[in-house]
């Protein structure tokens, strides 16, 4: 048996349809496991909250690119225009900054823009090609029409045997071991 | 899988965005059909032309090379012509499908979300096409390609910030890569959909790693969301910058029809007017030739009408503004060049503006219009013609008599005009064409959003009864 | 290559081979390829044997003018690239260096241009040996400016430098079609002259056009000597003929007539366009402009000048009041005045301008000796008789104008000249006929068979620059060498003698007139020789060799003006002209490429001529009414047909030209004139007969259908009530003179709602002014800034276009009615505004604002997006929409001026003051550790302008030239409402009506 | 479904990211350094030359000063390369034999000039004077480097825009007293030795009035 437990990653239930995912994740978090995840092919409201995941640190990251994206452009324009090369334009002020705010704000949503993308892939780990789940013949559908909840092998209180009869006490369509 | 039946129109309640009967399973195989069926004669054949059209580019842009761009139409005074027509023309189409992607999603207008992938699309080639004409449009494009940029050169020089073309580099290039950005996190899902849906392994592998190994994770789908609802809130000030700082190239100068205040607005507007024409002038054909009814329903030809319409008075707004200011200023050069709009050499030019752009429109207050795709497309046809002249109107009405009597002159086009204009037409069918035929042109993620869920009683988890903002 | 340099050593030097040699090499190589032509056989012969040993190197110590080696070529050949990485390049020094030479600095020298036979005086600018640009000597009577540097010239002058460098300049002799040498030319004109000797030269003729030269003179006299039977005629198809007849009738002999406008306060000119047409033009213009010209203050008068004439003209252009008649009907309203200034003339008709001529009678009767009537060379000789007669009963002569002896070494009748030429050819009396220069195949009238009398003579010899319909048909073709290339000596209007020196030896193998005809006499001197010795005869001394001296270096020789002389009235004024109703053709001169000879100058084609603003073609003048009278508009062809002749030409409408008149311009439709001036235009001579040279009454046009683009620079006339030129007469000026600033309005600093940079406060802050009340539209300045600038020529094409490259240009306007308008012209040169609206929206930055306010152009960092000229509410910015700068003709690369970058395909140019003059000056100064002082630095326009109109200086400096006029009250800017602040400012332009005239309007 | 990626490919897929971004920084930080690269700008690279003048024999060596030659480099905006006539002034009397020489007697006899490789190439499109530079105190040395120990001539500096303006911005760390510009070993240091470059500078500027412009129109025209 515990052979079993280290040689694989978990097990995945399969349902039928978004809302009776919704009702096993929020089952499973209240019955205490924490090392799990849910599978859909859209987003579903209140998901990833019922499994304890409610961070949101994408903003943080989109507010951080677009403000060092503003201080660059600004920056660039100071630098070249009244530090490094003054010339007289038309007569006009070096630090004509009304001129200056364009090409500052387009450098703002550049880098905010940056920041959205990047800090998406790196919390969601993306790239990852191989991931145990893909293991699961029937998880193909998960792209399309198939829901899935997966209890890890680490999570402290998953018992292969006991687990499994857990997830299908919640309506789960068919329960499999997902090996590592 | 249910084949769609076309939708009767409801009189009371309002169309639904996705017709009857439609399942998760049902929606995936048709979208994805569309890619994964064998190759039709039509497609290629419709390639085929493109490429043709394209080469009309690659001719139009050796002969410029090697020539000039004397052989365009240009003079003094008029030193922008086509090119630079052509430009905020295909800039302006660009802008519907990031309004619609953007603006709508913050909008929560859920009826987008079966045409906001390939109004996406259009914008990517829009601005492929639009940025080429910037670069060959200048009298040594091979130095121009990289001395607009600005970098630690040997000869301690950098670009002059105040000019409104180098805000054009920052905003079309800074526009061109967020559109991107957006469209690829969105076909993200989607392109995982494929990875397990299609036949051979070469293509899985393709799609997969165009996937980067998406698995719709609770915790992707919780940071996938956010990241796209801000790029949505980033865009659409984007969005209205990027022509706001097109118009600029016009507002800055000073030459009369060129130096009003009323320039960005009016732009905006009339970007979005011809985006949404584009939109239709390509969506009705997909819509016709997929069978797509159920995704593209009269709902949403009635609310992109609605949309036209809209900003279509906005654009009208402006001409008459126009009109005013050059009274109302007082100014002799004002006055004689709206005089010179309607009864010089180029009066066809105008009234034919005025024809495409203010009369035709008007015919979308009538429902039955708004509902017949054949007169809908007609009618978005008027509107890209209308949008052209319209710049052909700002750029060489304004120019050909400025300041000066003595150095006023006539524009004609030229064969070399043409070549570009065209050619890039075909850059865009071909890669419109291409688009539809490797990727999902329905953003199978968000039409699934759609399909009602017994749980929460009968309602899609977004909220369908919004109307949107025009109505 | 090889195979034709054996077929040259074969038969002669082929022309192809020479030009094959001549071109297609890049700037180093070029001179090379001399040496290659100089390693020929035929080459060394001619060499060895034409010269004593080292005459080629020109002996007498001048060797500075040795045709050089050039050192760092890439210094004149300067174009655009972008890359850094430079192609490996030759320094190639001098083996010997040439004296008084400071490499990389020009000299200049001065010498004198010939037109129509009269010198002007010029300072030839030469770098490294190469003639660059033509500036004025000013110190010569013919284009005086006290106390400048450079005298003023016209645009002929000025593109005589375009002409040396003329690709299509013959380079050998040719004979009959094929290449030859001298040494065989020799031999052959040795044989004939030979023949001659037998019978005195029965059948020689020898057919000049103008000469004023006391050398060649007296070489032809020797001829005549040696040959006497032998005879030489003149032919040169200007009006000159009835000014000399004009004379005859009136004093019984033919004197020249001088004029000094700067005493006359009332000017009458009958058809004559004194202020650009004659040898004179350069000087009166500049004398009748200050007699104009206004200071708040100081001078508050001017002259008034009435004109009447047939074709409006630049003088038309400035006159107070300009009354438009037929030709033929100028006759009757000169008899008219002259009888009312009691002159016994009869036929006087005013054609209803009774009051218009009263008013002129009594206004010219309440100015006598200080008033001056002149007549246009090709008004017919009773006018001219008539108008010496007015001149001497109002008491002007010995005042405003003087009598002197003819200046032309033999001042016959050229048409008769030629007539009698003609009928002798014809009758095969003659046997030799040797053509210094002139086109008499071409440019005769259509009644003259040049040609075929041609083919009667046995030997013809041509001597002329390039290959033309004349010298193609004769036996030898003679290359002659070019003004700047040889030695010789000419007079100018009022006498003047001014030695001419070469600046370089000769491009090609050429010889001088004076050295044609010593072979002729059988001496072989060379052309420094002979004019040397001829003035050694003439003015030899102890001090001879300083004398020389001085004169080369003055341009002139002392005390060689003709005295004045006095003559009396015969009273003779021919009998009256009547002029018929229905149309008459008014032929003229073209006004920038003459009677053709400037067929082949691309700056003269494409410069717009005055008034019509038509570049490249001629044109059938209607006036509108006429042409609507016809049914006719611009562009359309009709047939004009007079004296049995016809030819078809476009149809110019041009207001201000009299009604039922098409004037028609000579000098276009040349065949073999070279690449550029090749089937240009319309060949008028066809129509022209010589009964009727001038002006042919009973002319008819009949339309056919077809239709022909005319190149024309300005197609609008009018200002659109926009204050552009501003005028006023006067006397409102005195009485409110701020009227001018009244016409526009100039924001103060509170417009800026920035604060910006003001480039005028400390240091020097460059501006100019321009003078509208000066300007008569002459075109100088845009020829100088062209030559000054190496502005590329772009051809008909483009200007259709409107692409063409002027930098500095002439708008011109009409006001008021279409018969007879106000004729206002304007040169417009980059404004250099201070708030610049075309550096602000230049991304690269390749045109910002100097320290002293100019408005830079870095070439070579303009990526050519053209948003700064559409930007520019001027319109003065020009972009090279294809490539126009010549690389591939390397002679005419010799000419460029190699401290202006020739800019290449793509780049945006315009005037920036001269920038180049501006640096130079700066650094001589600052090496020198002086300041610079106002008039050190001279603008090409400002140096050109016979009038003085533009000023150039520091405007920073309260003592110079510009600031004061930029004090006057006439000073203003243009559309200066866009708060551009322009440094380029305008004087307006004030006129003197007669207020009789002016009430009957 | 069966793995289509295998355990591996996830290191790859980042890693492989990450290379691409190094790789595209250090290409572009190359691009734009080529013009300052010695290949492009031929710095300190000696060429041939028709005939193998050495500098250092002449100016070390012999002692001649520059002017002996570059005749005009006070007066104008051309140095001036010496004609043959300059060197046979020496060479009619010295080293007649020497084959290495013949090509400037050749040339005297036949009046072929000698085809010199240009060493100091500016673009054509720049104006440069010597003269107004020598006046206001920079040495030869400053922008020719030390030719006196040059046998065969080459570049000392890349001669970029950037080069030129950075004495144009701050000439005060370039400048020589007037006197010294032709010495080839002059050095901005006091009898101890100590740099006085900073002081000297300064004074001289004030002194020779010298501003220069970094203008457009100063060296394009």
């Amino acid at each position: 048996m515990t052979m079993a437990e280290n040689s694989i990653y978990g097990l995945m239930a399969e349902y039928d349809n978004p809302d009776d995912l919704l009702h096993a994740a929020q089952g499973a978090y209240a019955a205490g496991y924490r090392k799990m995840d849910a599978y859909s092919p859209m987003p579903i409201h209140d998901l990833s909250e019922s499994l304890g995941y409610d961070k949101h640190r994408v903003p943080f990251f989109v507010l951080l690119g677009g403000l060092l994206g503003a201080c660059a452009g600004f920056g660039l324009q100071y630098w070249v225009s009244v530090i490094e090369y003054p010339l007289n334009i038309g007569g006009r002020p070096f630090l004509s900054w009304p001129m200056f705010i364009p090409v500052t704000f387009e450098l703002g949503i550049l880098f905010a823009a940056f920041g959205a993308m990047l800090s998406m892939f790196i919390l969601n780990g993306l790239p990852q090609h191989y991931h145990p789940v893909f293991n699961v013949e029937a998880f193909e559908s998960a792209s399309s029409d198939g829901f899935f909840l997966c209890i890890e092998a680490e999570d402290p209180q998953f018992e292969l045997s006991e687990t499994r009869g857990f997830l299908e006490g919640l309506h789960a369509t068919k329960v499999v071991e997902v090996e590592s | 899988m249910a084949s769609p039946a076309p939708i009767q129109e409801d009189p009371t309640a309002p169309a639904p965005v996705l017709g009857p009967g439609q399942t998760y399973t049902t929606i995936t195989q048709k979208i994805s059909s569309i890619i994964t069926s064998r190759t039709t004669v039509g497609w290629i054949v419709a390639v085929a032309l493109a490429l043709g059209l394209m080469q009309c580019f690659l001719l139009g842009v050796t002969w410029l090379l090697i020539k000039g761009v004397g052989i365009w139409g240009l003079n003094i005074p008029v030193g922008w012509g086509w090119a630079i027509i052509n430009f905020v023309w295909w800039i302006g189409i660009g802008h519907a499908g990031t309004l619609i992607s953007a603006i709508l999603l913050l909008m929560r207008q859920d009826w987008r979300n079966s045409i906001n992938r390939f109004a996406e699309a259009m914008t990517i080639f829009a601005v492929i096409c639009a940025m080429q004409f910037p670069l060959f449009h200048t009298g040594r494009p091979w130095v121009a390609a990289y001395w607009l940029l600005p970098y630690p050169n040997s000869m301690g020089v950098w670009p002059q910030f105040r000019s409104p073309l180098i805000w054009d580099v920052f905003a079309v290039s800074t526009y061109f890569t967020v559109s991107l950005l957006f469209w690829y996190l969105g076909l993200i899902p989607d392109f995982a959909t494929l990875r397990d849906k299609a036949k051979k392994k070469i293509s899985r592998m393709i799609y997969g790693v165009l996937a980067v190994g998406w698995r719709g994770s609770a915790k992707h789908w919780h940071n996938y969301e956010m990241a796209s609802l801000l790029l949505a809130g980033i865009s659409t000030p984007l969005v209205l910058s990027v022509h706001s700082i097109v118009s600029f190239d016009f507002s800055v100068g000073l030459v009369p029809g060129w130096h009003a205040t009323i320039f960005p607005p009016y732009f905006v507007a009339g970007a979005v007017f011809a985006g949404f024409a584009m939109v239709l002038t390509l969506g009705l054909p997909i819509r016709a030739i997929y069978g797509l009814h159920d995704f593209i329903t009269d709902r949403h030809l009635n609310n992109m009408s609605k949309v036209m319409l809209a900003t279509g008075l906005v654009v009208a707004y402006g001409y008459g503004m126009e009109q005013f200011f050059a009274w109302y200023s007082a100014s002799p050069y004002e006055g004689y060049m709206m005089q010179n709009r309607m009864h010089g050499p180029y009066q066809f030019e105008y009234w034919s503006l005025i024809l495409c752009n203010v009369i035709v429109p008007q015919f979308l207050w009538i429902k039955s219009v708004r509902l017949n795709p054949y007169a809908l497309f007609v009618v978005s046809m008027f509107i890209n013609v209308g949008m052209w002249l319209e710049r052909f109107m700002i750029v060489v009405t304004s120019l050909h008599r400025d300041y000066m009597p003595s150095s006023w002159d006539m524009y004609h086009s030229t064969l070399g005009d043409w070549l570009l204009y065209a050619g890039t037409i075909g850059i865009f069918l071909l890669g419109m064409f291409l688009f539809i035929r490797v990727m999902p042109v329905i953003n199978m993620v968000e039409i699934r959003l759609l399909v009602p869920r017994k749980g929460h009683g009968k309602k899609p988890d977004h909220d369908a009864s919004t109307e949107v903002s025009a109505e | 290559m090889s195979s034709m340099t054996r077929t040259a050593h074969k038969d002669g030097l082929e022309l192809a081979v020479i030009q094959e040699r001549l071109s297609g090499k890049d700037g180093q190589d070029y001179w090379r390829s001399l040496n290659e032509l100089a390693d020929t056989e035929e080459f060394q012969e001619y060499v060895h044997r034409e010269f004593p040993e080292g005459a080629s190197e020109l002996s007498d110590g001048l060797g500075r003018r040795k045709f050089i080696q050039l050192m760092g070529a890439s210094l004149a050949f300067a174009g655009l690239t972008a890359c850094t990485r430079q192609p490996k390049e030759l320094i190639v020094p001098y083996v010997r260096a040439p004296e008084l030479m400071v490499p990389g600095k020009p000299l200049y020298f001065a010498s004198a241009i010939s037109q129509g036979g009269f010198a002007r005086g010029v300072l030839v600018e030469s770098h490294m040996g190469r003639p660059t640009k033509i500036e004025g000597n000013p110190s010569h009577p013919s284009n005086p400016r006290e106390g400048a540097k450079f005298g003023p010239t016209d645009i002929f002058t000025q593109a005589t430098i375009l002409d040396l460098y003329d690709p299509d300049r013959t380079q050998v002799p040719i004979w009959n079609a094929k290449p030859s040498t001298w040494t065989r030319f020799r031999g052959s004109l040795a044989t004939e002259m030979a023949k001659l000797d037998l019978d005195q030269g029965a059948g020689l003729r020898l057919l000049t056009e103008t000469v004023t030269s006391p050398t060649l003179a007296a070489q032809i006299q020797d001829l005549l000597k040696k040959y006497p039977k032998a005879m030489w005629h003149q032919y040169e198809p200007n009006g000159r003929d009835n000014v000399r007849a004009g004379a005859q009738m009136a004093f019984g002999e033919v004197v020249e007539t001088q004029y000094d406008f700067g005493k006359a306060k009332r000017v009458l000119s009958l058809d004559s366009d004194f202020t650009a047409v004659g040898s004179a033009s350069v000087r009166y213009a500049g004398q009748f402009a200050e007699g104009r010209r206004i200071e708040d203050g100081q001078k508050n008068e001017m002259n008034r000048l009435y004109v009447v004439e047939s074709v409006p003209s630049n003088t038309g252009a400035v006159a107070d009041h300009r009354l438009p008649l037929k030709g033929s009907q100028i006759d009757g309203v000169a008899r008219a005045i002259a009888q009312a200034l009691g002159i016994n003339a009869g036929g006087g008709n005013t054609y209803g301008h009774d009051v218009w001529v009263n008013a002129l009678v009594k206004d010219l009767k309440a100015h006598q000796g200080e008033s001056l009537v002149i007549v246009g060379d090709h008004q017919s000789p009773s006018v001219h008789a008539l108008a010496h007669a007015i001149n001497h009963t109002l008491g002007n002569v010995g005042k405003t104008v003087k009598h002197t002896a003819a200046v032309e070494a033999s001042p016959v009748d050229h048409q008769a000249s030629l007539n009698g030429l003609v009928s002798d050819m014809s009758a095969g009396t003659v046997s030799l006929l040797v053509m210094v220069g002139g086109n008499p195949v071409y440019n005769t009238p259509s009644d003259i068979d040049f040609k075929n009398a041609l083919k009667k003579v046995p030997t013809t010899i041509h001597l002329g620059q390039a290959l033309n319909e004349t010298s193609q048909l004769c036996n030898w073709h003679l290359p002659e060498s070019h003004a700047l290339e040889a030695w010789s000596d000419a007079r100018a209007f009022d006498g003047t003698v001014s030695i001419v020196q070469p600046l370089i030896e000769p491009l090609y193998s050429a010889q001088s007139a004076h050295e044609v005809l010593a072979m002729m006499l059988g001496d072989g001197r060379q052309g420094y020789a002979i004019v040397k010795e001829y003035w050694q005869a003439q003015r030899g001394g102890a001090t001879f060799d300083n004398d020389w001296q001085t004169w080369l270096h003055d341009g002139l020789i002392p005390n060689t003006a003709l005295a004045a002389k006095s003559v009396r009235l015969k009273g003779n004024y021919g009998s009256p002209v009547s002029s018929l109703d229905g149309l008459e053709v008014a032929f003229r001169l073209d006004p920038t490429i003459g009677d053709g000879r400037y067929a082949n100058n691309g700056w003269l084609q494409e410069l717009p001529k005055p008034n019509t603003r038509l570049t490249w073609d001629n044109a059938a003048l209607l006036s509108p009414a006429t042409a609507e009278k016809l049914g006719v508009k611009d562009d359309d062809v009709i047939d004009v047909a007079v004296n049995g002749h016809s030819v078809a030409l476009p149809v110019w409408r041009m207001p201000g030209l009299p009604a039922d008149t098409v004037t028609v311009h000579l000098g276009y439709g040349r065949t073999v004139a070279g690449r550029v001036g090749n089937g240009v235009g319309v060949n008028a001579y066809a129509l022209q007969t010589s009964n009727a040279l001038w002006q042919a009454q009973e002319a008819s046009v009949s339309k056919t259908g077809q239709t022909y683009k005319l190149a024309c620079t300005q197609d609008h006339w009018y200002m659109e009530g926009r204050g552009l030129v501003r005028t006023g007469t006067l006397e409102d000026y005195t009485h409110h003179p701020h009227m001018i600033h009244e016409m526009g309005h100039v924001p103060g600093e509170d417009a800026n709602f920035f604060n910006g940079i003001h480039t005028s406060e400390e240091g020097h802050a460059w501006g100019m002014t321009i003078d509208l009340n000066a300007c008569n539209g002459c075109n100088a300045c845009t020829v100088a800034c062209q030559s000054e600038n190496n502005i590329p020529v772009v051809g008909k094409e483009q200007v259709l276009n409107g692409r063409e490259m002027h930098w500095i240009r002439i708008d011109r306007y009409f006001k008021g009615s279409l018969e007879n308008p106000e004729l206002y012209n304007q040169p417009v040169p980059c404004m250099q505004c201070e708030n610049a609206p075309c550096e602000v929206v230049c991304p690269v930055g390749a045109t910002t604002h100097s320290a002293e306010g100019l408005n830079d152009m870095a070439y070579n960092r303009c990526v050519g997006t053209r948003y700064c000229s559409n930007n520019c509410p001027y319109k003065v910015r020009r972009f090279n929409f294809l490539h126009y700068s010549d690389d591939h003709t390397e002679s005419l690369k010799l000419g460029r001026n190699p401290n202006v970058t020739v800019r290449g395909r793509g780049v945006m140019e315009k005037c920036t003051y001269c920038t180049q003059r501006i640096s130079a000056a700066r650094i001589t100064a600052k090496v020198g550790g002086q300041e610079l002082k106002d008039g050190d630095i001279t603008t090409a326009c400002q140096g050109v302008c016979p009038t003085n109109a533009i000023t150039f200086g520091d405007i920073n400096d309260p003592n110079s030239n510009v600031s004061k006029l930029k004090k006057q009250n006439r000073n203003y800017g243009l559309i200066t409402e866009l708060n551009t602040r322009p440094r380029t400012t305008y004087l307006a332009r004030l006129t003197n009506p007669n207020s009789e005239i002016a009430q009957h309007g | 479904m069966a793995q289509l990626f295998s355990r591996s490919s996830n290191a790859f897929a980042r890693t492989s990211i990450v290379l691409v971004l190094i790789l595209v920084g250090t290409a572009i930080t190359i691009l734009l350094n080529t013009n300052r690269l010695k290949y492009t700008s031929d710095v300190e690279v000696a060429k041939q030359q028709p005939v193998p003048f050495s500098h250092k024999h002449h100016v070390t060596g012999i002692g001649l000063d520059c002017r002996y030659c570059h005749t005009s480099v006070e007066e104008s905006s051309f140095a001036n390369i010496p004609p043959v006539e300059t060197c046979m002034t020496c060479h009619s009397q010295i080293w007649t034999e020497s084959p290495l020489l013949e090509p400037i007697r050749e040339s005297y006899r036949t009046d072929k000039p000698i085809e010199w490789v240009r060493i100091h190439d500016l673009p054509d499109f720049v104006y440069f004077d010597h003269s107004i530079h020598l006046s206001k105190g920079v040495g030869c040395q400053t922008c020719h480097g030390q030719v006196d120990q040059m046998p065969l001539m080459w570049k000392a500096n890349t001669l970029n825009m950037e080069w030129c303006i950075e004495c144009h911005r701050a000439p005060e760390k370039f400048v020589r007293p007037k006197e010294e510009v032709f010495n080839m070993t002059w050095q901005a240091v006091d009898d101890q030795g100590h740099n006085i470059q900073a002081v000297l500078g300064a004074r001289l500027v004030k002194e020779y009035k010298i501003n220069p412009s970094t203008d457009c129109s100063t060296c394009h025209r």
